[in-house]
């Protein structure tokens, strides 16, 4: 019986251009939904605002990439040349912050990477091979040239038939109920 | 966020949206996304044509002198090479400056130029990256390999052991290991993230069951999500901001095993900036002779545009310029710093024992660049391939002047010596060239030639606000 | 067809002795193994050989075999079923000993590791040499293990095909042979000239047996003392022995007395360059001057004042116009000598200025002056230089004549002899008389008239071919012997070091069973010995090797008759032309009269003048090789001028290099109907119309390091003068490859050989800190300018540099160093005899690397030798004819702030406490950065695994065969022997340095606790007592140096020798201006012109070039000064 | 569109990051150990030729090391002692002993009625000289490579004990590899020689500890006692390259 076959997980629309999903954003984010996404082939500028999200946090984790570099290189150069085993190198000092700086300058760099990328990857719970959005019969446009807005199930506002007419009433086309099927 | 209003937001966002491009349109026939994604998807996913074949094969049959190349050294010493003393380098070092800088374009492109919010980079970033990674795995090799026991070629790596005894930082090549490895690590992770949407796309768009988990592994599970878009295009940025000091660092620090040396024509002050402006060159001179092609086999000329070639033409002729002013400072510097041992070495590599070298540098690298002052030569697509490639020559006989005059007449003129390759040495060297074209090969027929969504949003139907 | 043939007893040279393996299959060996180590004789069989050898490896203590260190085999040790007393495992033992040859017993200390001789020292108790040794002795322990040596006694097979095939036999059988031969009858023996007096005795007793004796060297050291003495008319010999070390003034006629030309080279170099040693301006004043005229450039003339090119053929006319310059000069009676030599020396009139300063100069310094002929002029020049130093009186102060025994017959009559059958049967031992006479015997007829022949020699070679066995000769270091000095002043023993590697036979056993006596020959020498030392003690004898005697000094006589009986129609050569040259025929710097053509150290040492390695070139003169250039476009022998040649930016190569390699034009050299073809070397300083030819190369019949090396001069020769005239060249159209070290001959204006002449010296002791870029740039030491030396050592202080340096000073630090090692080199002491080059490359287990990677420019040389020419002509494009040379050894620096340590990633390359550029090949990586880093070039990369493969076979990798071990047995287990892929360089003899260290500290310890009684807690010992006393530490290349350039040592100790020198005003660093701060600096050289002469220059040739380029403005005044 | 992956795949690459993270701690511990000296070295203990026990005679008899090892304080080498060291005792002790045969057979070599005179027919190879016979061969247990230059005198004349590097040999049957002797266990030694130095007469002592009267820790005792001597005696091992590689 379908019932038991899978279970609701959002209400989705669709909208043809870039323009028609950014009104839409503003409304829905006016009636207060939380639980809500907006899908774009491309970043639509303005869209974070629109949907009222704060500045991303990824500059977080690169500053934090960055000092653990340098300061990991300057250890490094510190232990080996001054600390564990000194050995006089063309009579120049053991260590000194200023002959290894290529060394802590690329270090930061490459820490700081990762933590850019990481802290992406971390920020978008990625990766996540499996996703209910998935499901939705061509979801796949919208890496193409379609745009989506999806309200998610768990949203309080959330109500079948109030919330399907609401996003055609922000102009969403082909709205409909995500289901997830349960294997 | 606070509540704001709609007009507030519209005069916020005035305020950060840039200027549209309002000469020449990136994308020509007004193209729609369905268009582009077809396009660009349609290269990965259409049948293999036969040419792809046939390039492939040939890469590979050269790639394999590299191979045995390097058998061959390592199994018998590195006198295979025509190394001696004084000239103690040689073609392996030539060759990895030249590599390493072909490299540095890639990264300008997606990094300096998306800082300096150039859209016309989106349709050219993703091939050039990929030749920065590739070029930068070729450019590893020789370092590697050129060292007498490559086997305990560990031991530059700060790496505890039993012997107590750890790498030496103050050596240029020890910051060369940092300096050449973290840039490779970054290039590919700034690749690969640039990637993932468009993987997403290939997942999405998928019929065998091999692509779909193919680029649906890669593609991280991506969903297009605004979220999502939010903390990519501020990694994005960083990334971009990060590379940028970088792809300057590396080559500054490749130069620094010529300029920390304290021999005649290598101890100058003036090779970080020089080098930096040689490899910008020489690194679009590749990107013109891969791309080119590209463009006329893939049939992408409403993407790459004559505005893109124009672009590219100019800043080659600007670096060129750039560098054929070094070439000029440098002797300048000789004859003023009253040196007489530097003195010579100016003289000597232009009129000495390599004089031939030090002048096809200069006609290839400082007088070829100066026909693209001429809108008819930029338009002139063979032509200006043509010319990309003597670039290339030109900069590689750059690095060989370089390391070859000085070393061969420095101090003391008992050890004078004279250097010429082996036919090892040349194998080597050309079968990095097949190496390098297997992997962008490879990289043509699996991976988005293009990032969609970045050639999309700088379309005009990116623009929210645009009344239609 | 005797020209042709193969190895001893293979079929291909290859298989043989590939390995200590197949080296201890030879029977030879095998009893060798049983005598020196019995326990392991019985091993050798079966299965268990292949281990014996890793065990004996192991007893040996070979250390260092390739560097792996990661996998570790089991290795078994053997000791001693009953241990030596003396021997003590892991401590090197010395035996005085001496190397026999034709210049006289070189009295030599050997080094024995375990019974292996490793090293070969000067023996300091023979004072004239003062523990110095030449380039040969050093290289003669190589000879001891080359494994193409004859392994045992041979017999010969001629083949259908004429191939000469070697059967090995035992010597005994060979020996008893020889017994029913010699009672034959016809007998002959030939040898070559010795000054053993075992021999001697011997002789005696041959002669009575009725066998004839000859005696025969291609080079004739005696030749000199034998025409003199005729000219004089006298029965013996007249051996002149100069002693220099009171020479004020001497003139060499073509004597090239500081070279291998002439005997006595060592204490000749030691005495005359004692006197020119050069500490204070006092020194400067009391300095020798040495005026020459020679045809060749010889080490002689490049230390010369004043140096004439005088073609040798030109020399009796030329020596005459000096005597008579004398006689006017001091007012001598004798009119009709005067009138005599006057025309006598007609021809040579344009050099009559030059010869009457010269003469001036000799005058002026009475008792005090000598004249020197070399030893290849007819008698009228030695009669001439005879008769010169007695009329200054220079007999019996500067110069010696001692009589000697008269010569033996010679090849020529033994020849005759054999063509006319009185003699049938022939004994040829050592030397090469087949090779060096083939020109005018034909051997080939001869050995068909011989009935028996046996050949006593150390490797199979052309004279082996007319023989019907072969004997193999002992190595000296394997047999007793005793003989005397050139001098004649001391007896100096032959003991053997090490037993017999193979079945051979010494000399003197080999005589002594000619004449049936059965003693052997430790027996013989030690009767020699209590018969001529009047009942002294045997063991202390060779224990001191040396053993006072007294020469038979000759009461000089009025040669004034003689010299009448010249003719003046003898002496009028034609004069020289293009198509009329002379040859002039010298011995091989490498290969000297041919039997070191198979010694790889003596092929590889550069040639000190031209440079050249495993090759002779014929040397010709810049006006020669223009004229033939003229002649003969495209010949390709003088390079065109480039671009910075012709805009004087640097001096034109001497001759064609392509890309890096000479291109030498071969030519065909035309002599009385005789020719050989041989390539040409242009050589500056050479007398116009010389050509330079040397013997001991191109043999047919040699092992395989000499085979297919350069060209043979032989056929040439016809058995009288060494000096050819009536030559002419002709080119053939090809060319070849020659291996020559130094491609640039000029120093281009750079002050890094830095000279003046003693007024200038006088005027301005520092005239060297006014030479090069650190003159006029601020000073290198910045604030710390005035510190000490001893200072500046240890706390190496920071100049202007922006770092702080680490300091090394007892309190300060926990890295010190009670010593700091430093090292001078005096430029004016260097005569570039090389032999500092063969030193380090015997101590330091430096591999030999073939013709083929020298061309590539990789030889391994630890210590290379510069020689730069400078001369007044400044034209670019020329080659100039006269020219001054400079030398310079130039080895690892020690830089204090060492540009190859701060670029080496792995930390291989550092700096030790003590101040030592330390390389610690096991951790090098091999990125030859350091190589390129260093601005003196001395680092020396491992491309191939030299020391594992034959250097023919480098390019073959893993697939090559391995070297020959029995090398190895050579190598200095002190010292590691280095793999490819890795750096190596001077390490100022560092496994020297910390015996020593250790040496010291052991013995300070142990003399406290045995004065303290106790347990040795309450000692005190002082960083005095762990300090090596100065002058403890001698490096390799010090110690065979025979003018004491070289001066190691601590420079934190001031009364050190070496502080000492550096303080010396003439001390200069090389590159000064880069702020290395080397530990070797260089004593400037010195140069002693007379103002008078006509080719005076006001300041050296060098100096000039070197003001020239520094300060274009003074150029007018400059040449204003002359 | 469907999903590809099932939903389990999303917590893999957690499981993946700890999985791979194991086992990169794992290889680290297994190389740190495994491929290093501590492990390849120590413990070597080969069978030897004739199954001498340094237990019994430098434990129970007490003979002093220097007796066999001769060449320990004048050379760089130790020295294995030659078969006639042994028949100095056992030409009376053991004299017959099976055990020894080969010792014997090395000593006496040729000289077969042992009366040490050439007597008829004992001269084998006919060179006039009486040869031992064939050397014990002794398989090698201590080595530094070839391109370490380790020099036994200067450590033992300068208070070093053989205990160090060789541990306690008196308490060995049969002698095993007991210390790595590592480059880093050298260092250590000559970084902080005051750990190691003793009196010169108790150098053999294996046994030998510091004095403990005013001291309870017996290392805080060895170290007041070692830095004494270090600075008495000027000991300042070379912690450079030069000091071991030539």
């Amino acid at each position: 019986m379908s019932e038991v076959m899978d279970i609701k997980y959002a209400a989705a629309a669709t909208f043809d251009s870039a323009k028609d999903l950014y009104d839409a954003a503003g409304k829905v984010r006016e009636k207060g939904y939380k639980n809500w996404e907006c899908f774009s082939p491309i970043p639509v500028h303005g869209l974070d605002a629109q949907m009222g999200y704060p500045r991303s946090k990824v500059p977080r984790f690169t500053l934090a990439g960055g000092f653990t570099g340098f300061f990991t290189g300057m250890l490094i150069v510190w232990f080996m040349n001054e600390f564990d085993y000194p050995l006089i190198v063309g009579g120049k000092p053991y260590f000194s912050p200023i002959y290894p700086f290529p060394v802590f300058y690329e270090l930061t760099i490459l820490f700081a990477a990762f933590g850019t990328l990481f802290g992406m990857f971390f920020l978008n719970r990625l990766p996540q091979h499996n996703h209910p959005v998935f499901e939705h019969p061509d979801f796949g446009r919208t890496g193409d040239d379609q745009y989506m807005i999806v309200i998610e199930v768990e949203d309080p506002l959330f109500d079948d038939e109030e919330t399907l007419s609401f996003l055609e009433s922000v102009g969403g086309e082909s709205v409909q109920i995500i289901r997830e099927p349960i294997d | 966020m606070s509540e704001v209003n709609q007009a507030e937001q519209h005069d916020i966002l005035k305020k950060v949206d840039p200027a549209p491009w309002k000469d020449v349109p990136l994308v020509l026939n007004n193209r729609s996304y369905k268009w582009v994604t077809d396009k660009i998807c349609g290269i990965v996913e259409s049948k293999t044509p036969t040419w792809w074949w046939w390039c492939f094969i040939t890469a590979l049959c050269i790639a394999s002198f590299t191979g045995m190349g390097l058998v061959y050294l390592v199994s018998t010493g590195v006198g295979v090479w025509g190394n001696n003393n004084p000239v103690n380098w040689g073609w392996a070092i030539v060759n990895f400056v030249f590599w390493i800088g072909i490299g540095h374009a890639g990264t300008l492109i997606s990094a300096v130029l998306c800082l300096l919010k150039q859209k016309w980079r989106t349709s050219i970033n993703r091939a050039s990256e990929a030749m920065t990674v590739f070029a930068v795995l070729c450019a590893g090799i020789f370092p590697l390999f050129h060292v007498g026991r490559v086997w305990f070629a560990w031991w530059l790596f700060p790496l505890p052991n039993a012997n107590a005894i750890w790498p030496q930082f103050r050596s240029p090549l020890e910051w060369d290991v940092f300096a050449v490895s973290t840039y490779a690590t970054v290039s590919i992770l700034f690749w690969y993230m640039g990637m993932i949407p468009d993987m997403a796309v290939l997942r999405d768009r998928a019929t065998q069951t091999w692509r779909k988990y193919f680029y649906g592994f890669f593609a991280m599970g991506w969903r297009n999500a605004n979220n999502h878009w939010r903390n990519f295009e501020m990694a994005y940025l960083l990334l971009a901001g990060l590379s940028t000091p970088l792809v300057l660092s590396v080559h500054t620090i490749v130069s620094f095993d010529f300029a920390v040396a304290n021999l005649p024509g290598w101890h100058t002050t003036i090779f970080p900036p020089y080098f930096v402006a040689g490899a910008i060159f020489s690194g679009f001179g590749m990107v013109l002779t891969l791309l080119l092609p590209v463009r006329a086999a893939f049939g992408l000329r409403d993407l790459i545009t004559q505005k893109h070639i124009d672009n590219m033409c100019m800043i080659t002729l600007a670096t060129g310029s750039l560098v054929g002013y070094a070439y000029a400072m440098e002797f300048f510097i000789a004859w003023y710093g009253a040196n007489s041992y530097e003195g010579f070495a100016f003289i000597n590599r232009a009129f000495g024992n390599y004089w031939w070298s030090y002048w096809i540098m200069i006609s290839c690298n400082v007088i070829c660049p100066q026909l693209f002052w001429f809108k008819k030569i930029r338009e002139n697509t063979p032509l200006v391939w043509i010319i990309s490639i003597f670039v290339n020559v030109g900069m590689w006989f750059e690095r060989f002047v370089i390391a070859n005059t000085t070393l061969s007449r420095d101090f003391l003129p008992s050890s004078w010596g004279y250097y010429s390759p082996t036919v090892v040495d040349i194998f080597t060297f050309f079968g990095t060239f097949g190496f390098f074209s297997v992997l962008f090969l490879l990289f043509l027929r699996f991976l988005p030639l293009m990032p969609m969504c970045e050639v999309k949003s700088v379309m005009p139907q990116a623009n929210p606000h645009a009344d239609h | 067809m005797i020209m042709q043939n193969n190895q001893p007893e293979l079929p291909s040279g290859k298989d043989y002795w590939k390995s200590l393996d197949s080296l201890a299959d030879t029977d030879g060996f095998k009893e060798w193994v049983s005598r020196e180590f019995p326990e392991g004789a019985s091993m050798l069989d079966g299965v268990q050989r292949r281990s014996f050898v890793k065990l004996m490896a192991a007893s040996f203590g070979l250390a260092g075999l390739g560097m792996t260190g990661c996998r570790r085999p089991e290795q078994v040790i053997l000791p001693y079923g009953k241990s030596p007393e003396e021997l003590i495992p892991g401590v090197p033992a010395y035996y005085a000993t001496s190397q026999p040859t034709s210049r006289g017993f070189q009295p030599l200390i050997v080094e024995s590791h375990q019974g292996r001789p490793t090293k070969v020292e000067g023996n300091p108790s023979y004072l004239p040499n003062g523990g110095s040794t030449d380039v040969y002795s050093q290289a003669s322990v190589l000879d001891l293990y080359d494994p193409d040596r004859a392994q045992g006694s041979f017999a010969r097979e001629t083949l259908k095909n004429g191939v000469n095939r070697w059967k090995k036999v035992s010597t005994d059988s060979v020996l008893d042979i020889l017994d029913d031969e010699v009672s034959e009858g016809k007998v002959a023996v030939l040898v070559n000239r010795s000054h053993s007096l075992v021999r001697q005795s011997l002789q005696k007793k041959i002669a009575s047996s009725g066998i004839q004796w000859f005696e025969h060297d291609a080079i004739d050291y005696t030749s000199a003392e034998n025409k003199l003495g005729k000219a004089l008319g006298l029965k013996k010999g007249l051996r002149a022995v100069p002693n220099l070390s009171t020479a004020k003034r001497v003139l060499s006629l073509d004597c090239d007395f500081l070279g291998n030309r002439e005997s006595n080279e060592l204490s000749n170099t030691r005495a005359f360059m004692s006197g020119r040693k050069v500490l204070n301006s006092a020194d400067a004043r009391k300095m020798n001057r040495l005026y020459i005229a020679e045809s060749d450039l010889s080490r002689t003339g490049g230390v010369a004042d004043h140096r004439l090119r005088v073609e040798s053929s030109q020399m009796i006319g030329f020596a005459s116009l000096v005597a008579s310059e004398l006689l006017s000069k001091i007012g001598h009676s004798d009119q009709s000598l005067k009138k005599h030599l006057k025309n006598l020396s007609s021809s040579t009139n344009s050099q009559k200025e030059w010869a009457s300063e010269a003469v001036a100069d000799l005058l002026s310094n009475p008792k005090k002056s000598v004249v020197l002929a070399g030893s290849h002029l007819p008698a009228e020049v030695q009669l001439l230089a005879y008769e010169m130093n007695r009329l200054l009186g220079s007999i019996g102060s500067t110069i010696n004549y001692i009589e000697v025994g008269a010569s033996a017959d010679s090849i020529l009559s033994l020849a005759s002899k054999i063509n006319n059958g009185s003699i049938e049967r022939l004994f040829i031992l050592g030397g090469n008389p087949v090779y060096q006479t083939k020109g005018f015997i034909n051997w080939e007829d001869l050995s068909k008239k011989l009935k028996f022949a046996v050949r006593l020699g150390g490797s199979i070679d052309e004279s082996s071919q007319i023989a019907n066995y072969h004997l193999g000769q002992s190595h000296y270091l394997e047999s007793w012997d005793l003989g005397t000095t050139w001098d004649q002043s001391f007896f100096v023993p032959v003991q053997p070091l090490i037993a017999p590697l193979f079945d051979t036979v010494s000399e003197a056993s080999f005589l002594s069973h000619l004449v049936g006596e059965k003693n052997d020959d430790h027996g013989l020498v030690k009767n020699i010995h209590s018969e001529y030392s009047n009942g002294g003690d045997f063991e202390d004898f060779l224990r001191l090797g040396v053993l006072a005697t007294k020469p038979v000094s000759f009461n000089s006589l009025d040669a004034t008759k003689a010299l009448l009986s010249i003719k003046p129609v003898e002496i009028k050569s034609s004069k020289l032309t293009e198509d009329n040259l002379e040859v002039v025929i010298i011995p091989d710097f490498h290969a000297h009269d041919g039997q070191y053509a198979n010694n790889g150290w003596m092929q590889e040492c550069p040639d000190p003048i031209s440079k050249l390695t495993w090759d002779n070139a014929l040397l010709i003169s810049p006006v020669l090789a223009n004229i033939l250039e003229s002649k003969h476009p495209g010949l390709g022998l003088l390079p065109k001028p480039t671009m910075l040649n012709k805009n004087g930016q640097i001096a034109p190569d001497a001759a064609q290099f392509d890309g890096g390699k000479q291109k030498a034009p071969i030519v065909t050299v035309n002599v009385g109907g005789k020719s050989i073809t041989a390539p040409l070397y242009v050589q500056p300083g050479l007398a116009d119309f010389s050509i330079i030819a040397t013997i001991g190369y191109g043999r047919s019949h040699v092992g395989r390091v000499g085979r297919g090396t350069g060209y043979d001069v032989t056929p040439l020769l016809s058995g009288e003068s060494l000096v050819l005239t009536g030559a002419s060249l002709q080119p053939t159209g090809d060319f070849k490859i020659l291996a020559n070290v130094q491609e640039h001959w000029s120093m281009e204006g750079r002050a890094i050989v830095r000279e003046a002449n003693a007024e200038e010296y006088i005027s301005d002791p520092g005239f060297a800190s006014h030479m090069g870029a650190e003159s006029h740039s601020p000073p290198m030491w910045g604030k710390d300018q005035n510190k000490s030396l001893q200072e500046k050592a240890t706390t190496t202080p920071r100049g202007n540099s922006a770092y702080e340096h680490p300091d090394h000073t007892y309190e300060k630090s926990d890295v010190f160093g009670i010593h700091q090692w430093g090292m001078t080199i005096d430029l004016n002491q260097c005569t570039g005899c090389s032999a500092c080059v063969v030193a380090c490359q015997s101590e330091n287990n430096i591999p030999v690397v073939g013709k083929d990677q020298v061309l590539r420019g990789r030889e391994m040389h630890w210590i290379r030798l510069d020689r730069y020419f400078s001369s007044t002509a400044r034209d670019g494009a020329e080659i100039p004819s006269d020219v001054q040379v400079s030398f310079q050894g130039v080895a690892c620096m020690h830089c204090e702030t060492a540009p190859c340590e701060s670029v080496c990633p792995v930390n291989a390359t550092v700096h030790d406490e003590e101040g030592l550029n330390a390389m610690a090949y096991n951790r090098c990586v091999g990125t030859r950065y350091c190589a390129n880093n260093c601005p003196y070039k001395v680092r020396r990369f491992n491309f191939f695994d030299w020391n594992k493969r034959k250097t023919d076979e480098l390019y073959q990798g893993p697939l090559g065969d391995k070297n020959d071990s029995s090398v190895d047995m050579g190598k200095n287990p002190d010292v590691t022997v280095r793999m490819r892929g890795v750096m190596e360089k001077c390490t100022y003899c560092v496994q020297r340095i910390q015996e020593s260290k250790i040496r010291t500290k052991v013995n300070a310890q142990q003399k406290a606790k045995f004065e303290s009684g106790k347990d040795g807690s309450g000692i005190q010992l002082s960083t005095q007592d762990l300090k090596v006393p100065d002058g403890t530490i001698k490096t390799a290349c010090q110690q065979v140096c025979p003018s004491d350039a070289i001066v190691f040592g601590d420079i934190s100790d001031p009364r050190s020798e070496v502080s000492k020198l550096k303080n010396n005003p003439r001390d200069y660093s090389v590159l000064g201006y880069l702020n290395t701060r080397p530990r070797t600096t260089f004593l400037a050289k010195v140069r002693n012109p007379n103002p008078k002469m006509p080719d005076f220059a006001s300041s050296p040739h060098s100096a000039r070039e070197y003001h020239d380029k520094a300060h274009p403005s003074h150029h007018g005044d400059e040449h204003g000064a002359h | 569109m469907r999903n590809i992956f099932p939903r389990w795949s999303n917590t893999v690459p957690l499981k993946l990051i700890v999985g791979l993270g194991m086992v990169g701690s794992v290889l680290v511990a297994g190389i740190t150990y495994y491929a290093t000296p501590k492990y390849t070295r120590v413990g070597y203990q080969p069978t030897q030729p004739v199954s001498y026990n340094h237990e019994f005679h430098a434990g129970e008899l007490g003979i002093d090391c220097r007796y066999c090892h001769t060449g320990v304080d004048k050379s760089s080498h130790a020295n294995i002692p030659g078969a006639n060291v042994c028949m100095s005792c056992h030409q009376n002790v053991k004299s017959d002993s099976a055990l020894l045969e080969p010792v014997r057979d090395s000593y006496y070599g040729e000289d077969a009625n042992k009366d040490g005179k050439l007597s008829e027919g004992e001269d084998l190879n006919g060179d006039g000289i009486l040869n031992a016979g064939p050397a014990i061969p002794w398989v090698r247990i201590h080595k530094a490579p070839d391109y370490v230059y380790f020099n036994h005198a200067i450590h033992v004349n300068r208070g070093i004990s053989c205990v160090e590097c060789h541990g306690r040999v008196d308490q060995m049957v049969e002698v095993h590899h007991d210390k790595h002797l590592s480059m880093a266990f050298c260092l250590d030694c000559h970084r902080n020689p005051e750990k190691a130095l003793r009196p010169l007469d108790e150098v053999t002592n294996l046994s030998w500890e510091a004095d403990l009267s005013d001291h309870s820790d017996p290392l805080i005792a060895q170290v007041h006692a070692g830095l004494e001597l270090k600075e008495n005696w000027g000991v300042n091992p070379p912690l450079s390259c030069t000091g071991c590689h030539r």
